[in-house]
């Protein structure tokens, strides 16, 4: 038993609160589902059912400190970065108690201050460039977080995924980009989205190393995220890792999903993220029947005290409307600064306006595989494909001089 | 006859308008398999294939940007934005590839751009916008917003077959809201027309689009009143129809604008340049607005009410104004 | 005392801010090792090294949003559109995230965005705009357009230092072709507020920016006439100062605004709504406008002179107006 | 002297042709430089010297009737495709005898009927899409168009760029994009545009070919090209073809290019894609002194008379700012039917509206290789280094079930 690499990977704990929030998160979606068919949610609801391993194991990958980015569905993640199942149920429910106080609604809320999660806008991509900016501002102050947020397969088409992508890249900012793939943009197929195999090859256009990991294992997700966080961390540039899974609903409650073959379901339903770490926990015997008991127990006395609170908090009064458009007085994020500011003021700022060109673009020029990346061996990670970044890659010479190619 | 509501209209001009001309196309996402967000293409991809109703990536710059370049070898490509709010995306290829293109080396762009907009459906920050004015603020494009299902069909069917390029705004709290019967025979509504939706003499409440319905319902209760109110439908808010608005206000001598989107920079503003430019010493009173809040949209129903018009506001400010 | 260019006046209050506050850093095209299209960033890679001053790829919404997010962790970045055109490439990026983050969860963003504006420099349809009222049609933003070197560096200090975003249009018909003596000690100018450039009582002109100059041009001209003309120079557009123009209107009973900005849609028509709302009993003539055309901007010099308003016009306009 | 694989590769007229559009860009080029220094020309000039080979190369590669929408650097592609140097003098000078009679200027015009050239707009890469759109109205009209356009390395940073090389690449649009390494993006260069070694590497994100073709030589690129346009051409989609070049001058002429280490510049002029498509003719006897001459006595003449032309010019009458926002009754673009129409009219056009999911989008599956891409056979071509599109590749397995690894 000791030798069982599971029980290395994972400790008991961290094995059954990873269980604890699957589970949270799939019952916070049944529970949701339930409330929208009684009429008591405000809008649509967007499920994450068949997505919860992506979600929790990704951000469980992060230490405190860290930022996250998450879209509507990655309720997994913010149920691991801190937040609470009330938080979700009275946004759903537009009430003044919702983090937004009823502003906004489903998971679009964020704090500066103790969560560092910035809330998504609808418009797909448009948080990849605001990451990488909050990634290149924890490293100016000298923090040593990363940021991460999430991407669709379709959101992977938008100009604004790219700018950020390709600046994030650019700059070797701290930001790990987890693209999930469930198959599906709404009712369009992942392959008329681009004409990949690997959504991870999205990575090539920007010399960055990306995964491409099984979305419904947890513990691949887990070891997959772990990697890329500390990649990430230790300043090698951005990451990206294709989680595949499948969105087990339609888009959103509305969306009876008719547009999925049946047996794509099927495929999907035999394996369930939350089932499958049911059975590695029994394969592995990380948890007894106890233990499981009283997580179930917990989670529902849980949502059952959220549902309570949620219920019988009011909506929001009428003249909020009018409050919060500007910022008069109520600035107080603080700059954290974990590094000397006179690193960054005159004199001892100054440099020499001059760029490098170390070749001079020609044909000739050697590869240039930047040292920190050299020693960084992607081969077999156990549920995951591997891509080295761009640079790594040796160009095979087939002719002399600067006739070359490339197969 | 049927009654035909303002999406069915608006799915029917699509229909009419591809079985007319093959140049006519369709480009959007979930336009085709899933008939559209709003249904409002349902059953095109059936009917006309995978070459005319073209499902696309989440690329709301690739498909105005198609959509040109298709437009220049003589199509007539139909975007849909899948909600208005989304045409921000590709505001720099509308503003500056589409609008200048004819004014700079007189190449035409005969496309529409068109997609759900407006609230009252509690679809918070990011789906409830009514960004006409962005658009009504730049030269070289037409702006369309009917407030019936009449002129969604007859208007689109004008902006399809309009040699330059078409911002035609839905109102999605209308889609399934208002019906009425259609004519079976093709007709269209000509753009740059505003129509006088209920005469009246002691003052004109000149909007468009969902806010039609409410000034019409608080025209009504005024009528109990003794206030005779006249409302203008704008119908197209580029190029605007600068003399129908002009001639109520001759009538009524009082100006209300009335607009769902927001107030500052909102067209009542253009309005009120041209009215007290044309007709300064016609007008016997303030104009007054009635408008959203300066705020973006908040989600929840409370908050949403207040930061709508709706009849009762526009009464008061009607009633103010005609006892002014 | 030096004389400094509106310009360096930019240049001067970067340098300082960033001098006071190591959390101010710029992002933006060519702004390091070139020190900007324009050079408004010259020496400030030298000064402040890599970290604080970035060239960035060719991204305007990648550098709108990496300032957004490095807003977040409390640094104040100012992000530099090369030309303002490009901030549609950001249009998205700006008045959905930016404008509308602090109203839906309570997150300021601290940005300015800057970049020159304006025509008059055979720019073309690309390098010319005036994009100012897309974004006082937002709300959430605020929008500032200087037309002198004092206003230009002490409304630069104050957009750095709110704590809301700003949009910081820079006029560069002015950039060296004006110049004044500023003071050696930190000062700034405060947002939201207009200024009354030329007092008169005959009629007040409502500009901003590069027509400020052209205005006063016209008021001399009209001085000499016998017509006293009041300038009023907007400086921020929003929130816009309006009492300021309410009460240069009291005073004058006549209002003529004046903008580069295209016509339809232009700030006039906010200020013509503002005025007939709250100022009607005193107005005693039409509200008339000097713009630019409904076009966009044409390149060769003959069409754009034709297209900008000028002195001369406005003059016009003003004589006719006082005459009323 | 048969058997010389370069004389089958230019037929002699092909060979003088090349040259005296290479010859003719270079002139113009430098007759503009002298009009910017009498200040003769209206606004910025922007130079295209030392990349005349691409622009030239690539736009030979096209058939008549194929559309090109060019960057304001591709002179040599407009004189290719059959503009006159008069129309370009007349732009830079603002004259109303110029394609847009004075209301642009620069390379900014166009002309859907005779020329098939779609005007850009500043705004860099949104000419992506737009040419898509033309590739797929071509083909949607049952002509066996090409579209072709370019853009420089800063400008592949675009969120414009990604949108439509994707939605190209998911659509197999007729599309041919060259990507023009000139190693600047104004004062920035390329490495601080992306981490990337071959900028041909942003293909891999729309699994489409890509080439990288040293852009000094003429004869190389005009063989990348014509494979890339005979590819999309057959149907096998969008086509991005990197030539690295050099921008032999500042951005333009107002910048003195300062910040270009001086070594670089020396290390490309001794590539000058002119001298050296000059050595290659005489290499290869595909000309004598007497072509030679004739040639440049013929730009001569040209240039002289086209600038006479220009200088007489008048200016656009001021009113003329004032027409043509929209068109009224202008309209004259008829759509070319190449195929029968009934094949997009019911009851023809009907078809199941349903996707076809092959796989399911997991782990197990196997790549997708598209048959009638998996015949190319991309391997050694003189001067150039291949991409295979992303589909080809296959992956290497190396653990057994789900688990597999690429390096
Ligand atoms: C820029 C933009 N265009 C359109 C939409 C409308 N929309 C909302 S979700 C969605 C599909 C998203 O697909 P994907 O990115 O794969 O995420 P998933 O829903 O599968 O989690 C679309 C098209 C949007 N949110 N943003
Ligand atoms: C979207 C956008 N942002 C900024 C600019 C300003 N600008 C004009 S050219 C240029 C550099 C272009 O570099 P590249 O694409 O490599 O083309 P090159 O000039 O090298 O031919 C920039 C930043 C622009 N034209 N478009
Ligand atoms: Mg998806
Ligand atoms: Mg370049």
């Amino acid at each position: 038993m000791k030798s069982d690499p599971a029980r290395q990977e994972l400790t008991h704990e961290e094995a059954l609160e990873l269980y604890y929030y699957m589970r949270l998160n799939r019952s916070l979606d049944e529970l949701l589902v339930r409330l929208f068919r009684q009429n008591k949610i405000v809008g649509g609801l967007y499920g994450s059912l068949g997505q919860e391993a992506t979600s929790v194991g990704t951000a469980y990958a992060l230490a405190k400190g860290d930022w996250i980015a998450p879209l509507i569905r990655n309720v997994g993640s913010l149920l691991v970065h801190g937040y609470k199942p009330r938080d979700i149920m009275t946004q759903y429910m537009a009430r003044v108690t919702s983090p937004t106080q009823g502003k906004d609604g489903t998971c679009h809320f964020g704090d500066l201050k103790t969560h560092h999660v910035v809330s998504p806008i609808s418009m797909l991509g448009d948080l990849i460039p605001v990451m990488a900016g909050v990634a290149m501002a924890g490293r100016y102050l000298g923090q040593k977080i990363v940021a991460m947020t999430w991407i669709g397969d379709g959101g992977t088409s938008t100009g604004a995924f790219h700018e950020g992508m390709n600046f994030a890249a650019v700059q070797r900012a701290p930001l790990v980009v987890v693209l999930e793939n469930n198959q599906w943009a709404y009712s369009t197929p992942v392959n008329r989205q681009a004409p990949l195999r690997d959504f991870a090859d999205r990575a090539r256009a920007y010399g960055i190393a990306s995964y491409t990991v099984d979305g419904n294992d947890l513990v691949a997700v887990l070891r997959i995220a772990r990697e890329g966080v500390e990649r990430a961390r230790q300043g090698h540039g951005p990451v990206l890792i294709e989680a595949k899974n499948m969105r087990m609903l339609g888009h959103a409650q509305h969306d009876p999903a008719e547009y999925v073959p049946r047996e794509m379901f099927d495929y999907w339903k035999a394996r369930d993220p939350l089932t499958r770490y049911e059975k590695y926990l029994d394969r592995h015997k990380l948890w007894d029947e106890k233990e499981k008991a009283a997580i179930h127990a917990r989670i529902e006395s849980e949502l059952a005290a959220d549902l309570e609170f949620a219920e019988n908090s009011p909506f929001p009064p009428a003249e909020l409307a009018e409050q919060g458009v500007y910022c008069n007085g109520c600035h107080n994020i603080e700059a954290q600064w974990r590094r000397a500011k006179e690193e960054l003021m005159p004199p001892k700022s100054a440099v020499t306006p001059e760029w490098t060109i170390k070749d001079f673009g020609g044909m000739e020029t050697k590869p240039a595989v930047a040292a920190d990346r050299s020693e960084q061996q992607h081969s077999v990670i156990e549920g995951a494909v591997v891509h080295p970044p761009q640079t790594d890659r040796k160009r095979k010479i087939t002719a002399p001089g600067s006739r070359r190619a490339r197969r | 006859m049927v009654q035909v509501t303002y999406l069915d209209a608006i799915r029917q001009a699509l229909l009419e308008e591809m079985d007319r001309d093959p140049a006519v196309l369709l480009l959007g996402e979930d336009i085709g398999v899933y008939g559209g967000a709003f249904k409002a293409t349902a059953g095109l991809l059936e009917r006309f294939g995978w070459e005319r109703v073209i499902d696309t990536p989440i690329s709301e710059t690739a498909i105005v940007g198609a959509a040109i370049g298709m437009s220049y070898l003589g199509l007539r490509p139909v975007a849909e934005m899948q909600f208005i709010d989304f045409i921000a995306c590709a505001f720099n290829q509308i503003t500056n590839f589409v609008a200048k293109s004819h004014y700079r080396w007189g190449a035409p762009v005969p496309i529409v751009i068109r997609g759900p907009a407006g609230g009252g459906v509690h679809g918070s920050a990011f789906h409830s916008a009514n960004p006409e004015m962005y658009f009504v603020h730049t030269p070289g494009l037409k702006v369309v917003y009917p407030a019936t299902a009449y002129d969604a069909k007859g208007l689109l069917k004008s902006a399809i077959r309009d040699n330059n390029p078409v911002l035609f705004f839905e109102h999605k709290f209308l889609y399934r809201r208002i019906k009425e019967e259609l004519p079976e025979d093709d007709y269209t509504v000509p753009i740059g027309q505003a129509i006088v939706r209920r005469p009246g003499r002691d003052l004109s409440i000149v909007t468009y689009a969902a806010m039609v319905h409410a000034s019409l319902e608080a025209a009504e209760q005024l009528a109990r009143e003794g206030i005779e109110a006249e409302v203008v439908d704008l119908r197209t808010l580029l190029p605007l129809d600068r003399q129908t608005v002009i001639e109520s206000v001759r009538r009524t001598s009082k100006l209300l604008v009335v607009h769902e989107d927001t107030r500052t920079g909102g067209i009542a503003g253009e309005i009120a340049a041209l009215v007290t430019e044309s007709a300064f010493e016609d007008l016997d009173g303030p104009i007054r607005r009635v408008t959203s809040l300066d705020t973006p949209v908040p989600f929840s129903p409370p908050l949403e009410e207040h930061f709508l018009p709706n009849a009762a506001r526009i009464a008061e400010a009607a009633r103010d104004l005609a006892r002014y």
